[in-house]
């Protein structure tokens, strides 16, 4: 746990070795190998903590939550608040209000675009986003964009994959009505400059909306430090179940929001002649949550801070640069997203072989990677690239992880060798 | 039906017969036509909503209050008791009714000598049933809007 | 197993008392009593079979589905594709491409009514729905009515709570654009005669959404049989997960229907320029689905199908017809909801207890059953009553649970006796 | 490693040096300028893509076909062999192909006298890698869809 311990050999230093166990997709073997896997940035593992929450809730303690007076229903509606408590605390939220459970980051955006942008929206206006985008952040606003006449207008990256902050701030004006941009990029790794951006986006008033898909399970992230209107998450991107994700939106702003999806729950009083909407949090939540979701999203939550959030960054920081120079050591390599402030993830190609041979061979090996475009096209376009493969990190890998990486590409190449 | 006997008491403690007298004929009931001050409570997760109408006087006496809306036992027993409760009282002190009186179903102790609960302390039966703590708080969260001259309706999350 | 069964004494005929094992809530001691669950229509519990199959997902094959070429999301992949192929044959789908998941009924109504209803909708067009609708099938048309100047007509219900079925024919013209129409009422039980419905509809070529929401967990459900052109469905409520449900639509109308949210998964190509969609079923899929969550209602509906639909039903309404008998027999009870055709459901009234009270007294008993509106106000509104006491059955009930119910109500009499 | 020997000859089968040469050195790729029908195929899945060109003459029979797209060693290699195949062949006969090609892939047993796989036996390792099953139809259904004239592209679902 100091400066020098890149230079030392394998042993991990951060102590989180040991929660490898902790997870039991881990203990398995693929292909005759033990399971190495390196795709968390498409969706991690959930530890037994998690699992053993949505289990022990579905077979003692479910009910539907809210209006209910029974015994089950009490407690199903205290586990499914306690987990918006602990996301609340989690991101350091304001308040509880501002946590809205949603499918996932893709449906916070959609939330997002539609309930506050549409409304407003107006040929001559703006939305700014990043070249660097994953798909969830950019085609909900291509949509609006086409429903309201406004403008897509996207922030360029360089030939390390990172933000060229200086034009993004150029771009800044009265007319852009939202910056949309993500946290870190799941096809590069690159962590953008929020602060720097995010405060001179307040000069023109221009809400901001942070995709944190790839942030959150890596680094700790306060969102009244980065003072973002919105913040997207997706819980099983960082260890909890799917089906569930958060989108933090300051109160002020929701409070303004008309609800989106309409149904049970977000409703105070229907008649026919008219509705009254719910007040937040549950404005925007129509319909029965997924309950056993959020509380298996509340154990990952509690989980992650029973480790520090701290001190799984510095974990996973350590063996991203071994693994960045392991790789560069292989012969035909080639890094694709080299930023100076990088998480988790390594894209990459090795000679003219493409992504999905590499990917089999090396899940042969039993090495999981992911092979294509990533759901971020326009990144692939900016290296003129179909796509690339993909390693990306978590807390539970460690450097064998990432040693078993590299000898399987010494096996593709074999393969492929002319 | 015998092992369970016990608990039985535990539902005798929360409808006791104060409580059921008050649900059953409500004290103070309707609109008051010349109130000076009023608010809505809504429990957003029942749907269970009431007023409470609030007579002030240049003073701060609060010289009059009666309450409007359907709910449960307990939620109407709690609003008919705060009405002769707060009759006489200046606002000020009517407010130190609804911290005790919600510091009381939270199952806090609060300093004894502050606030003589007298007859509200019937409504602390409702400690032994989480999910009814709200029906017996939701009159009092009003009355803080009303006094407070609130627009939006008090709510009880 | 005959008309006379009902006549007999307690003994369960129908040969499924011995599933109750199968369910691990209702082992379970509530306020010192074994716990009899009648808030089945709120949310039903789970079977052992669905649990494990949750959790044995997450220890073992988790990882994001779709493009991914090693094991575990092949496996995934294969999971969950497997789970729509289940559901496409239970309610007799014509293809695969018909099964879109959703988070559950309230979402699959909003989809409709936002990508098929709101492109197309003017002023002078109708959307019918009825008296006895769940808020999920009032509000999203209430919005898209709002949004577009169409007027929401309203067909009527009876006193017994039956819709008035002529009157709703009579209704029908070329001005309805959409009829939305539960199968089963959740507030009443009341079952909708929708074949005779839906062909009247056909006469003017009326597109017609089904509320399904109560009716698959009690009977056998054929959309192709039914004619309608979508079928809305929770997973939570037929014994599967929360957070994940089923739109069921046509091709036909699905395929010419825009997507409605964006984002990974949904799209072919995205460039700045524009964006391609991807075919049914994806299309209507943005970001990574409730993977787990359709993975648990492919295993409820296996579990369903062991024991078979048409024997659930059976068995179903001779403890519903128990059950209203009982019920009958109190003094001062007012049973809500009489019509000749139900299912599972039993709204009452007992003296003028109020129905959270009552609630109350019978959890401490140990009975668990809704008190309130249900999400159905108007249905309330046309009693004149605040809320209701319901009672509601699912293939795990037996008439000891009515006898435990009809004890604690004499219980709840005494409490409150004058 | 040694304990995994034997599963590497199901990389080698998955690459045999048939496949790997079609796939460095694809045969008749390209656009066909003077096509008489075309297709696409996609793969919504992973996102692939190619274009199967063909010219089919009067009588019926292929005389030029070509592809076009970027992929992975399977689907390019199957694009290339396909092409090989066709040429010269009626499009009745190429369509009794994409039939045996497809059985052969998803491990059906078709009657062996109906068609030779003859090269085309060298997709076969790719059974072992469901996964990737579909890189290797990808270019047959388009051959189909091109056949048959379809404007939409074909895919692998
Ligand atoms: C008839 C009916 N429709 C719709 C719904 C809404 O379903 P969900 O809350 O699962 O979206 C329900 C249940 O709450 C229902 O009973
Ligand atoms: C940066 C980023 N944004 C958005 C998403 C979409 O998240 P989800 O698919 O969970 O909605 C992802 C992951 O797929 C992502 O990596």
């Amino acid at each position: 746990m100091n400066e020098h311990s890149q230079k030392l050999a394998k042993p991990v230093t951060s102590g989180l070795r040991d929660c490898r166990s902790d997870f039991p997709a881990l203990d398995q073997e693929v292909n005759g190998h033990s399971l190495v896997y390196l795709d968390s940035a498409a969706s991690s593992q959930p530890p037994s903590a998690v699992i053993s929450a949505v289990a022990e809730y579905q077979a003692h303690d479910h009910a539907n939550v809210h209006r209910g007076v029974h015994t089950l229903s009490h407690r199903a509606t205290e586990a499914y608040e306690g987990a918006r408590d602990r996301a609340q605390s989690f991101i350091n939220a304001n308040t509880r209000n501002e946590i809205i459970f949603t499918r996932g980051t893709t449906e916070a955006v959609n939330l997002v675009a539609q309930s506050f942008s549409r409304p407003t929206l107006k040929p001559g206006d703006r939305i700014l986003i990043t070249h660097m985008e994953h798909h969830s952040n950019i085609v909900p606003w291509q949509q609006v964009c086409e429903q309201t006449g406004a403008e897509l207008v996207v922030a360029p990256i360089d030939g390390k994959g990172q933000l060229k902050t200086d034009e993004l701030i150029a771009q800044l004006d009265e007319r852009v009505r939202m910056l949309a941009i993500a946290h870190v990029s799941n096809a590069l790794g690159s962590i953008n400059p929020l602060r720097e951006i995010i405060s001179n986006a307040r000069r023109f008033d221009i809400p901001v909306l942070v995709d944190g898909a790839q942030a959150v399970p890596h680094m700790p992230v306060d969102v009244q430090e980065l003072d973002c209107d919105f913040y997207a998450l997706s819980g099983h991107k960082m260890f909890g179940p799917t089906g569930i994700g958060i989108l933090y939106g300051k109160e002020a702003k929701l409070d303004a929001m008309p609800p989106w999806q309409g149904g049970g729950d977000m409703i105070l009083e229907v008649s026919f002649a008219g509705t009254t909407y719910n007040e937040l949090p549950y404005k925007f939540e129509a319909g029965t949550p997924n309950i056993s979701g959020a509380i298996g999203l509340g154990a990952a939550i509690g989980y992650l801070e029973s480790i520090g959030m701290a001190l799984i960054e510095r974990h996973e920081s350590e063996i991203l640069a071994y693994m960045m120079a392991e790789l560069d050591k292989i012969d035909g390599i080639r890094l694709i997203g080299t930023a100076d402030k990088k998480a988790s993830v390594q894209s990459f190609l090795l000679d003219d072989i493409h992504p999905h041979d590499l990917g089999t061979i090396l899940d042969h090996k039993g090495v999981a990677i992911r092979t294509g475009h990533h759901c971020a096209m326009p990144v692939m376009e900016h290296f003129s690239i179909p796509g690339t493969a993909r390693a990306s990190l978590a807390l539970y890998n460690n450097r064998d992880d990432v040693d078993r990486l590299t000898e399987a590409l010494l096996v593709a190449k074999k393969i492929f060798k002319k | 039906m015998t092992a369970a006997a016990p608990l039985q008491e535990e539902l005798r403690e929360l409808y006791r017969d104060l409580i059921l007298d008050h649900a059953r004929s409500p004290r103070h009931f309707g609109k008051l036509d010349d109130a000076s001050n009023r608010a809505e409570g809504i429990n957003p997760l029942c749907g269970d909503k009431l007023k409470v109408y609030l007579k002030i006087k240049d003073d701060g006496v609060i010289s009059d209050a009666s309450f409007e809306g359907s709910g449960c036992a307990i939620s109407v027993a709690s609003a008919s008791l705060l009405t002769e409760t707060v009759i006489g009282l200046t606002t000020d002190s009517a407010l130190s009714y609804v911290d005790a009186v919600l510091a009381a179903l939270a199952g806090q102790q609060k300093d004894p000598a502050d606030v003589q609960l007298g007859k509200l302390a019937a409504l602390q039966g409702v400690r032994e049933f989480p999910s009814r703590v709200k029906c017996a708080t939701l009159a009092w969260r009003a009355l803080n809007a009303a006094i407070h001259d609130d627009k939006q309706p008090a709510t009880t999350e």
